[in-house]
């Protein structure tokens, strides 16, 4: 009587099925970088959104705070920051985040402190700025709400 | 033995045709509002009679392990009464 | 320990503890942060510590990979190692590197680190888990390749069991995937996209290769239960595993900018990704109960089989409860993704890096396992340190679950924000600190547990000569 | 095993095809299932979608795939059947059942090139992500499945039949009933559920 559970079928699900669903992976991929462009409306990437996402990183962060939800959960989400402290308005936004990251850190007691990472007018404008674009990708409508 | 293949193959040649059968029936179905109703109860009851007929004699799960065939009857019996009862919502 | 070379695990497993150690204090450090805000501030900002908790991490557990490795690898392919004196070089090349990394991390502003890394020709820093200078980076794949050369030389000259054959695979991609992490494009979104092909990829993808080598090698070597047996098993597990995790990588793609096909596929995949760890739980406990022999060391099944069932619950059930794209949009980014992290990354990897300690580790010093009474203590620290992650994870659960109603689900103007939500979580978040702490306790009393084998050795079984 | 006796009447409990395989089919079918439920509960918020897309759809195609597919099944059923009796027809029954795959997937090129040229895509609608998303993953399955019956067509009439013939045959045919079984839930679904 030949084997009801054989090692070659398991080993032909692992190999046949792993390659399957990596190539439907890749194929998916394609498309999703294809039309990302669009929905990240990457004609306004500007260089001053790219050294905003450089000063970001080179910041860390994400390792307080979530950006689309990814990151930390110490600190705010800040995907949607320029319509919940800006209401889309980028003059205002800027004027508010310039005067918030200066007065870091509040130093009141027992509250979580953000620290100063002296920066310069230039390169907050430009975070500023990636925090705008950043607002503007379609995110299929998250967060569900103004609070992040 | 060779009568035992002819009764199965017969079975399988049976169930096959009448498949196909359904199956352009449904083409020749007239696409009019009047008749959206009965194509949905028939296009369902169709599909479900072929599922029956595809796990019971063309899978041979007829005699399979119990809990096996009542795991695809019940997929078949999920899947179709899901669409279908969207169909009707619709209607 | 039946082959010389199988000794260069000794120093990876001792380093993986003591940076197991390191990542428990600073995930204290944490816990008192989400309670006293300024706690250590300025000198250890949250960011920090928390850069500190992931990458201690990270590795932390590649180091028990490797060490796990030059342990199974020489048996499985029944020779020695191609060379152990470039698993000794690259032991202290990574110790040197993941030390200095770590030094960098406390000791200067992230941005400062950044600048005199040379962060600016090939940006690389700045993203959850992948913080590491781009120096350190490139080093990690050096001691990879290296390391990858030394297995692969030794898998061609043995015997190739499916146990490495995985184990190699896992490896190779836990390489090639890393290499993603080289690509930080201006693009958020495509950024981000990418980024989860390392993260994801690695821990629902062949990270589990991984666990499931590890593990079937100690079943085997415990049970006595019939190679081909357990190898059928390994396939279809870690088969099921590629299938419903490769494309469950959607749930991650629901709201970072990506198509919304997305939220079908990945909702879709997950939703059997419990499978294979359901399946690997069932696969332990019969492997178990089939077993020809009575293995001394009971410590090392017990985190063998508790490790496929906090898998299960950590990654599967907790994974599946978030991961259906309706109920991911009020979770996502809340305290329920760290309570998931959490009991995931306990239980399915720290689980199978300390069961392949608790098993080679005795072996390694000639014997079959500790005494009776040093497994004893072992066996009391899984316990504690299971329930308290579970604990950990039910109050993080909680937490979240709180986050969401006030913050998430109310309308705009009646919700709450961030911080206000924050305070009102604060008594949960004592607990939590509590538990951490009953952690902390299971963590020293595995360390106790070493003292005791050291008294007691004589009561442990010898290594039988070449057995 | 008797085996007159298992092809007469198959002893209960007998598992046609490897257990293996049947872990992968049932977590394949828990997928499209999945899939379905999701698209019917869309299909209730959105019902205006789901009208205006299914009347673009070729029905006639759904029918020929229908056709096509359910041939395959009863080809693959008997070529196990003659595997079982050692007789040679089997591979020919293998190869007419990867021809009907092949019909299949060339009247689904057909299909998606002239929904795409009318520019209905993955991205036009609740409705066509719906159907791109599940007739592609389901035509996948169909490519998958022509290439390993003509795999094991041809492993077949090379090394001839041994001791795991009839095991692995029932496994080729077992997957390719599962494809086709998917279809028949999908096609009325698609083409002529209309409201």
């Amino acid at each position: 009587m030949s084997e009801r559970f054989t090692k070659g079928m398991a080993r032909n699900i692992y190999y046949g099925g792993g390659a399957f669903f990596f190539l439907l992976f890749v194929a998916l991929t394609f498309d999703t970088v294809t039309v990302l462009p669009k929905r990240e409306n990457r004609d306004q990437l500007t260089a001053q959104v790219a050294h905003g996402k450089a000063l970001w990183e080179e910041n860390n962060c994400i390792g307080c705070h979530t950006l689309l939800g990814e990151g930390a959960y110490f600190a705010p989400e800040l995907g949607n920051v320029f319509k919940r402290r800006g209401m889309e308005n980028e003059a205002v936004f800027k004027a508010y985040f310039s005067a918030w990251l200066k007065a870091m850190p509040t130093g009141v007691e027992g509250r979580r402190q953000m620290p100063q990472f002296h920066l310069n007018d230039e390169e907050l404008n430009d975070l500023a700025e990636f925090l705008i674009w950043t607002s503007r990708i379609n995110t299929n409508d998250w967060p569900p709400g103004i609070e992040g | 033995m060779k009568s035992g293949v002819t009764t199965a193959t017969t079975a399988l040649r049976w169930r096959w045709l009448i498949m196909c059968m359904l199956t352009l029936t449904l083409a020749l179905f007239p696409h009019e509002a009047l008749f959206a109703l009965p194509l949905i109860v028939f296009s369902a009851a169709a599909a479900l009679l072929k599922g029956i007929w595809i796990i019971n004699d063309f899978m041979e799960l007829k005699h399979a392990p119990p809990m096996l065939r009542r795991m695809l009857m019940l997929w078949l019996l999920l899947t179709t009464s899901a669409v279908t009862t969207a169909a009707l919502w619709q209607s | 320990m039946k082959y010389q070379s199988q000794a260069v695990a000794k120093p990876y497993f001792a380093f993986a503890i003591l940076l197991f150690i390191g990542q428990i204090v600073f995930g204290l450090i944490l816990g008192t942060q989400y309670i006293i805000g300024d706690f250590l501030f300025p000198e250890i900002p949250f960011n920090v510590a928390r850069m500190v908790h992931t990458n201690l991490l990270i590795v932390w557990l590649l180091c028990g990979f490797m060490g796990a490795t030059y342990y199974l690898v020489p048996e499985e392919t029944q020779c020695e190692l191609f060379s152990p004196k470039l698993a000794w070089i690259l032991f202290w090349a990574y110790a040197i590197a993941g030390t200095l990394t770590i030094i960098g991390y406390l000791s200067v502003p992230y941005a400062t680190l950044a600048e005199i890394t040379g962060n600016d020709i090939l940006p690389t820093m700045g993203r959850e888990f992948l913080e590491q200078p781009t120096i350190t980076k490139v080093g990690i794949v050096i001691v990879a390749l290296g390391f990858l050369f030394n297995v692969g030389m030794t898998i061609l000259r043995g015997r190739k069991t499916v146990i490495n054959m995985v184990l190699i695979t896992g490896l190779l991609g836990l390489a090639v995937f890393f290499l993603f992490s080289f690509y930080n494009p201006s693009s958020l979104t495509l950024d981000k996209y990418f980024w989860w092909w390392v993260v994801h990829l690695w821990v629902e993808g062949v990270w589990e290769l991984i666990l499931g080598s590890i593990l079937a090698f100690i079943l085997i070597k415990t049970t006595g239960v019939d190679r081909e047996v357990v190898e059928k098993w390994l396939y279809l597990i870690i088969g099921m595993a590629l299938i419903s995790g490769i494309l469950g990588t959607g749930h991650h793609y629901f709201y970072i900018g990506t198509p919304d096909y997305w939220l079908w596929i990945g909702s879709v995949f997950s939703a059997i990704e419990p499978l294979p760890f359901f399946m690997m739980m069932v696969f332990a406990f019969s492997m178990i109960k089939q077993r020809r022999r009575e293995h001394p060391n009971k410590a090392a099944m017990t985190w063998a089989s508790a490790c496929t069932i906090m898998a299960f619950l950590g990654a599967g059930v907790w994974g599946f409860i978030h991961t259906l794209a309706p109920v991911n949009y009020y979770t996502h980014g809340s305290q329920i993704t760290a309570a998931h992290g959490h009991l995931a990354f306990f239980g399915a990897y720290v689980m199978i890096v300390l069961a392949i300690i608790s098993f080679a580790w005795p072996q390694l010093n000639g014997r079959q396992s500790n005494s009776p009474a040093a497994q004893k203590v072992e066996i009391a620290s899984i316990w504690v340190m299971c329930l308290s992650m579970l604990a950990i994870t039910l109050l993080l659960t909680a937490a979240g679950v709180i986050q969401v109603m006030q913050q998430r689900v109310p309308a705009d103007g009646i919700a709450i924000g961030f911080m206000a939500t924050q305070d009102l979580i604060v008594p949960v978040y004592w607990a939590r600190l509590v538990a951490g702490m009953a952690f902390t306790v299971g963590v020293f009393m595995y360390l106790a547990s070493f003292l005791v084998a050291g008294r007691t050795r004589d009561q442990a079984p010898a290594l039988a000569a070449n057995a | 095993m008797n085996m007159q006796q298992q092809i007469q009447q198959p002893e209960t409990g007998y598992l046609p095809g490897d257990m293996a395989l049947w872990y992968f089919l049932c977590a394949e079918l828990g997928v499209f299932a999945l899939l379905i439920a999701g698209s019917a509960l869309v299909r209730i918020s959105h019902p205006d979608l789901f009208q205006s897309g299914m009347a673009v759809l070729h029905p006639l195609a759904g029918v020929i795939n229908t056709l096509a597919l359910i041939s395959g099944s009863y080809c693959v059923a008997r070529a196990v059947i003659c595997v079982r009796h050692q007789s040679p027809l089997a591979y020919r029954f293998f190869i007419a059942t990867a021809l009907t795959g092949m019909i299949y997937i060339s009247v689904k090129l057909w299909e998606y090139q002239s929904l795409l040229s009318d520019g209905y895509s993955l991205h036009y609608d609740a409705f066509f992500t719906f159907y791109f998303l599940a007739t592609f993953f389901h035509f996948m399955h169909v490519v998958a499945g022509v290439v390993i019956v003509l795999i094991y067509a041809r492993a077949l009439k090379k090394n001839g039949r041994n001791e795991n013939s009839i095991s692995h045959s029932e496994s080729v045919a077992a997957y390719w009933h599962m494809v086709d079984l998917v279809w028949i839930v999908l096609f009325p679904a698609l083409y002529f559920m209309r409201g």
